[in-house]
């Protein structure tokens, strides 16, 4: 078993300064473009592109997904994911009875899914 | 240590605060859901602080923060579902509506 | 290094608070909704400067998708989703204000003048961390991880029960609809290619 | 130089990049690729890359003429493009509102080259200019506008609050009256209450075709509450009594619109008069336009959806290139109404000339020698075969099937001009064409389903012949029962079955030809002058690669004093409302482009 | 140094997947098309939408691109050669990318232009159908490796690769990873024939260039992930480890690309339904089998 020579605080730093770093690139970017000139104004050319026709309405409106059904289940389907992944690290280490714990507790949610489906949960509404 | 601590927990207590306001002064079911996610985020902040610096042993602690997120998560599930059948019966999820519709 | 530690989790922190507080000062759902998403990303990272790597990285994770799932919720049940009428959609703003400000200085307080004793300065390694948290999953607290099954079940349920329009297929729909989702041809389809 | 350079003066790094951009050539093809493809232009091989979006455009690429519906569409777009912008014509049609091209050239792939090698140039010396010129044409102007939020159909001139919910109104920009023809300025202005409650009430009634009697009376009330909103209070707290039955929702109500600066606005009252999806949910729809230049779809056609969601909600087609029917039975030479005609449909002109000729030469009762009439199923075939190629290349791109939409391509360019021997050659690879995609994994699943429409005897061409009916006029005429013709017939009317039917037709057009072994029309074209003081009326009817069309046309003394003229495309639009109702966007869009309009020959 | 080096060879992958990228479009190869495209959409201008979401409309390319390299930092390319080490990097790549998702939600909704806006909301359904099939198959890599530490993941794999271990977690990851990328036939969100360009359609200049740039890394980020995870990392005769890293990794991110050009793009509607009805009980299957497997070879 290896140990990373750096400790949490030290990736995250890291990760950090990347993420700084990448912010910064994208800014230098931006100013270079602004550098070569600004966008010159223009009737019509800040409306959003719509197939030869100017769209004049806001289409900030609700907006019908289609796919609650999923939706739905995935919220509480995914937090087995929060279960599984320290459950993964030890499975060697803990052998057959890690199998029949993380087949009960997926067995468990797997019935969710089935309920799911034969109600219809599974399909576009 | 004990300042991040304080921070932390001070963190923790900030976001309670807000999730509250939130909870009380909303009148959306789905804005409400938000205060009540804020006040569950505040709870996380609170157990994860504890765990770290208090019983860094004891990972019942950790256990206890999965299952809080599992709580958030399954308060959305629900909570979306109340939404989507309120709004299918009644045309809206505010909540004053729902009193007086309810009558 | 703590001094380091105690600005980045300041920093994250104070972050995670001003996200929160933007969640009900703006009128777009979509914004609201986001900056939640960002209120509970910068707690990840928070968790990740205090060094409790695996809840960090799983929060920054488990948060993106449900928040996201959260906004298109936000955006079909709310009124003006993008505020444009800036709208205000609030209720009792002063009981709200001060029963807000009641808790927040009560837990402040308790806070501040709590003697938390002497906080352990070095956190088990993060792979360990996993690993410890592997084993107390099927240890001691196996019952609690079934259990917490048995409620995702429950609500996965309860869920699909209420929101899901559970009538047999096309018979909620004109048939243009359903003829739409899964029409099939009769079955002489792969006699005739 | 070029009317859509940045001004600024041209220095070091700015000539860098702007030899950069002569490299990277994003276009917009005006009318679209498959107008392009008929004039044998390969855009891709000329170094031009197909965009979607204006916003990722350099060059807007204009092919031949356009009527004045596209012009407009294509100054919108134009007005959309990023600097620096440079439009190519190709073909010598007035653009306006366009700026003038800053390239000119003939309608030809050789052209097409060399006006790629003059936009480069231009563009690597000329992006960057001291001074530039606004591009600002009348059907851009806007006046500002203010409306609810939550009522789209209050609209004030004057900032101000909502009279129904007191919220505050939000400007938007709205065109000037200058009748464009397209559908936002008509909404804006004329009588948006009464539009918007019909539609409501035909919504509603889809939607719900199970309604009951309430249902009824949510749609009184929604006609009631549109088309007089001073007076609709009373009417609506009546109706929310009568609905729940309930005092406070009353009390509720008086709150609500007696005092204007309320703090609380009732969500129920802003959802109830909406219609209800599929799925019992009550959203806002969005009206949102696919066309006149979208890039799946043929340019021309336009599609404006109303969607709940990703659904199609409502859908109104309309082709604004179509034939007007006023122009056609103007009365006007022979010899300029053969052109006008063949010309209208750019599709498929060569059909639409064969139509005229047969439909002049039946008034003159003149009789073909046989190697004409075989000449002319050769000409046929050969276009019938195009077409199919460039709705194959056009429907490839349309589902995002790369390969298909280039490999037909390729081919449609190649079989565009083929004598016998060169068709004879390309056969097996039409053949190979075909069987990939019977292989390919995902299309069938694609387009089985898609689009469903059943023959009633109103369905033309492919179209006809997808769902089950013998719809083929080349059953009918000798030349085709001498080659022992057999038409291809599909059961289920789905857009599969169109792409089966099509590729069938592919390869069964190839050997038609084989068999005739002349592909021949434009020498028996020559005599027009045997027309010239024609009278009596001829009538002809002619397969074209969309189905039946037919002419009927009445000379007097070598002059056309009416015509009548009935195209496919104008059967087939009509239905596309109703096709396309209630089918996720994606589907719909599939079952459009399945069933091959060509806006050019709808009439209007 | 060998953070300076990642980078480096980050940026390399990136330009050499933006060239197999262009002559799939072209049909010919030419190695200095990408160049010409980035320089000249710095040349261009670029506009921001009357009344958009100012906010969510800046932000979302840079996000694309950061949480790209982000998961992309976790990989490494051979031994050492890594941005960082994470002690939980299997699950950070999973993290990183989640943002994707919130960039395109973003990018949908901030334009205010209708095209875009479904476009972002049909990656939030996309997400449904494609984030189980990313995750799941990761734990299965993980119970081999008995760690979350990528190059504990590597290294699990000296004696067989996964691919061959498990062939089929590799599969739903594989075709998953093409859902999250939005390549075709996935490119619902972007889909031209369908939205003109969808979330893409209102960037333009430096903006589109930054967004472009970031879904390249996302695909570079992906397909160093499929290496990393599936075949073996850096392992491989002859050849020394960067290299067999590069190979792979370029392998992948081409029959990535390539695949999408011969298959028409997935209804929304069929590719949720196959994900939930077939992939989760496939990707369940296939995690108790490495299951069973782990405990019958140890």
């Amino acid at each position: 078993m290896k140990h990373p020579t750096m400790t949490t605080s030290d990736n995250g730093i890291v990760l950090l300064i990347l993420s700084l770093a990448c912010v910064g690139v994208v800014a230098g970017l931006y100013g270079f473009a602004r550098a070569i000139g600004r966008t010159r104004p223009e009737p019509g050319k800040d409306v959003p592109a719509s197939a030869g026709q100017m769209s004049r309405d806001p289409v900030w409106v609700r907006y019908h997904a289609r796919y609650l059904g999923y939706a739905l289940l995935f919220l509480a389907f995914d937090m087995e994911m929060a279960f599984m992944y320290p459950w993964a690290v030890v499975y060697k280490q803990e052998g057959v009875v890690a199998l029949l714990d993380m087949g009960v507790f997926l067995g468990i949610l797997f019935l969710g899914l089935l309920y799911g489906w034969s109600q219809g949960a599974l399909r576009r509404q | 240590m004990t300042a991040v601590l304080i921070v932390a927990l001070v963190t923790g207590a900030l976001l309670f605060g807000i999730g509250l306001y939130g909870a009380l002064s909303q009148t959306n079911l789905v804005m409400i859901m938000m205060g009540v996610e804020l006040i569950l985020a505040g709870a996380l902040v609170n157990l994860v602080a504890f765990w770290r610096f208090l019983h860094p042993h004891v990972y019942a602690g950790q256990m206890f923060v999965l299952i809080i997120m599992t709580v958030m998560a399954l308060e959305m599930a629900v909570g979306f579902g109340i939404a989507v059948a309120r709004f299918r019966s009644r045309g809206s999820v505010e909540m004053e509506e729902a009193r007086d519709l309810n009558g | 290094m703590i001094l380091a530690q105690s600005l980045l989790v300041g920093f994250f922190g104070a972050a995670a608070v001003a996200f929160g507080v933007w969640v009900f000062r703006t009128s777009s759902m979509m914004r609201s909704a986001l900056a939640l998403l960002f209120s509970q990303t910068a707690l990840g990272a928070m968790f990740l400067a205090m060094q409790t790597e695996f809840l960090g990285v799983l929060q920054i994770m488990m948060m993106a998708t449900e928040m996201s799932i959260m906004a298109i919720f936000m955006v079909m049940f709310m009124m003006d989703p993008g505020g444009l009428g800036e709208m205000d959609m609030s209720h009792q703003k002063r009981l709200a204000i001060a029963a807000a400000l009641v808790a927040t200085t009560l837990s402040i307080a308790v806070v501040i003048l709590v003697d938390w004793g002497k906080p352990t300065a070095v956190p088990p390694g993060a792979a360990q961390q996993v690993r410890e948290l592997g084993t107390e999953l099927l240890g001691r607290s196996m019952m609690l991880f079934e259990t917490a099954g048995v409620t995702i079940l429950t609500a996965m349920i309860a869920a699909t029960a209420i929101a899901v329009d559970g009538r047999p297929y096309g018979k909620q729909k004109p048939a243009a609809a359903a003829m739409n989702q899964q029409h099939k041809p009769p079955l002489d389809e792969e006699a005739q290619s | 130089m070029i009317s859509g350079a940045r001004a600024y003066t041209d220095n070091g790094v700015r000539r860098w990049l702007a030899r950069a951009m002569a490299r990277d050539l994003g276009t917009l093809v005006v009318p679209g690729l498959e107008i392009a493809r008929l004039h044998g232009l390969d855009v891709g091989a000329a170094g031009l890359r197909s965009v979607a979006s204006p916003r990722h455009a350099s060059v807007l690429l204009v092919v031949g003429a356009l009527p004045p519906a596209l012009c407009q569409a294509a100054a919108v777009l134009y007005a959309q493009m990023m600097r620096p912008r440079i439009v190519l014509a190709l073909g010598d049609e007035p653009l306006s509102p366009l700026p003038s091209a800053d390239i000119r050239l003939g309608l030809s792939q050789r052209e097409l080259l060399e006006g790629v090698r003059q936009l480069r140039v231009l563009l690597a010396d000329g992006a960057f200019q001291t001074t530039a010129i606004d591009f600002e044409p009348a059907i851009l102007s806007t006046r500002t506008e203010y409306t609810c939020p939550m009522h789209a159909d209050v609209i004030r001139d004057e900032p101000g609050t909502c009279p129904r919910c007191g919220m505050t109104l939000i400007p938007r920009e709205a065109q000037h009256d200058d009748h464009t023809g397209m559908d936002h300025a008509a909404m804006g202005h004329g009588q948006p209450e009464h539009k918007e409650s019909t539609d409501h009430a035909h919504a509603e009634a889809h939607v719900r075709p199970e309604s009951t009697d309430e249902d009824h009376a949510g749609m009184d009330h929604a006609a009631m509450s549109h088309g007089q909103p001073e007076h609709k209070d009373s009417a609506e707290h009546a109706h929310a009594d009568k609905q729940h039955g309930d005092d406070h929702s009353d009390d509720h109500g008086q709150m609500n619109h007696d005092d204007m600066d309320m703090d609380f606005m009732s969500m129920v009252e802003v959802t109830r008069d909406l219609p209800r999806g599929s799925d019992g949910l009550q959203m806002d729809w969005l009206e949102v336009p696919f066309g006149p230049l979208f890039p799946g779809l043929p340019g021309g056609l336009t599609l404006t959806l109303t969607l709940d969601g990703d659904n199609v909600a409502r859908a109104q087609a309309s082709a604004p290139v179509g034939i007007e029917q006023a122009r056609l039975t103007e009365p006007d030479e022979v010899a300029t109404f053969v052109e006008r005609i063949s010309q209208t449909d750019r599709l498929a002109p060569l059909a639409y000339r064969l139509l005229v000729y047969r439909a002049l030469e039946n008034a003159a009762n003149a009789v073909l020698d046989a190697n004409s009439i075989r000449g002319r199923v050769g000409a046929l075939e050969r276009e019938r075969i195009c077409s199919h190629l460039g709705w194959l290349a056009q429907f490839g791109q349309q589902i995002g099937f790369g390969w298909l939409a280039r490999r037909a391509a390729v081919l449609q360019l190649a079989a565009r001009n083929a004598d016998v021997r060169k068709l004879q050659q390309l056969r097996p690879q039409l053949v190979a064409l075909t069987q990939r995609l019977q292989r390919t994994p995902l299309l069938k699943q694609r387009l089985r389903g898609i689009g469903v429409l059943m023959d009633d005897g109103g369905l033309r061409g492919p179209v006809a012949r997808a769902a089950g009916a013998y719809d083929d006029l080349r059953l009918q005429e000798p030349a085709y029962q001498d080659l022992n013709f057999e038409t291809v017939v599909r059961p289920h009317g789905d857009a599969l079955e169109r792409l089966r039917i099509r590729l069938a037709e592919l390869t069964n057009s190839a050997m038609l030809i084989d068999a005739v072994g002349v592909i021949d029309a434009s020498s028996t074209f020559a005599h027009m002058e045997a027309f010239h003081h024609l009278s009596g009326s001829g009538q002809a009817s002619i397969e074209t690669p969309r189905g039946a069309a037919s002419l009927q046309m009445t000379l007097d003394q070598g002059r056309v004093i009416s015509a009548r003229l009935d195209t496919p495309s104008t059967r087939h639009l009509p239905r596309v409302a109703s096709l396309i109702e209630q089918c996720e966007l994606g589907d719909a869009l599939t079952a459009v482009a399945s069933l091959d309009l060509s806006p050019w020959e709808v009439m209007q | 140094m060998t953070v300076f080096l990642a980078l480096v060879s980050m940026l390399l992958y990136i330009y050499v997947i933006a060239v197999i990228e262009a002559s799939l479009r072209t049909g010919r190869v030419n190695a200095a098309l990408p160049l010409f495209a980035a320089l000249a959409l710095l040349g261009r201008e670029s506009i921001v939408p009357r009344k958009c979401d100012r906010i969510f409309f800046e932000t979302a390319p840079i996000l694309l691109l950061l949480s790209a390299l982000l998961a992309a930092a976790v990989l490494p390319l051979a031994p050492g050669l890594m941005i960082t080490d994470l002690a939980t990097g299997a699950l950070f790549i999973n993290a990183a990318l989640a943002y994707v998702l919130v960039a395109l939600l973003m990018a949908g909704w901030g334009p205010d232009g209708a095209y875009a806006l479904i476009g972002g909301w049909r990656f939030l359904g996309q997400l449904l159908a494609y984030s189980m099939l990313i995750v799941m198959p990761i734990t299965a890599v993980a119970m081999r490796a008995s760690s979350l530490l990528t190059t504990d993941i590597v290294t699990s794999q000296a004696e067989l690769w996964n691919i061959v271990y498990q062939p089929l977690g590799f599969v739903l990851f594989f075709i998953a990873a093409m859902a999250l990328a939005f390549l075709p036939p996935f490119d619902l969100p972007t889909a031209q024939g369908e939205l003109a360009g969808g979330v893409e359609a209102e960037y333009s200049g430096v903006r589109l260039a930054v967004f472009r740039f970031g879904r390249l890394a996302l695909i570079t980020a992906l397909a160093a992930a499929t290496t990393v995870l599936y075949l073996g990392g850096w392992y491989g005769p002859w050849l020394p480890a960067w290299a067999w890293s590069t190979l792979k990794l370029l392998g992948v991110a081409s029959a990535m690309l390539v695949a999408g050009h011969y298959l028409p793009r997935i209804r929304e509607a069929q590719l949720l339904a196959w994900a939930w009805k077939f992939g989760i009980p496939l990707a369940l299957l296939n995690i108790f089998l490495v299951g069973v497997l782990v405990l019958v070879l140890s």
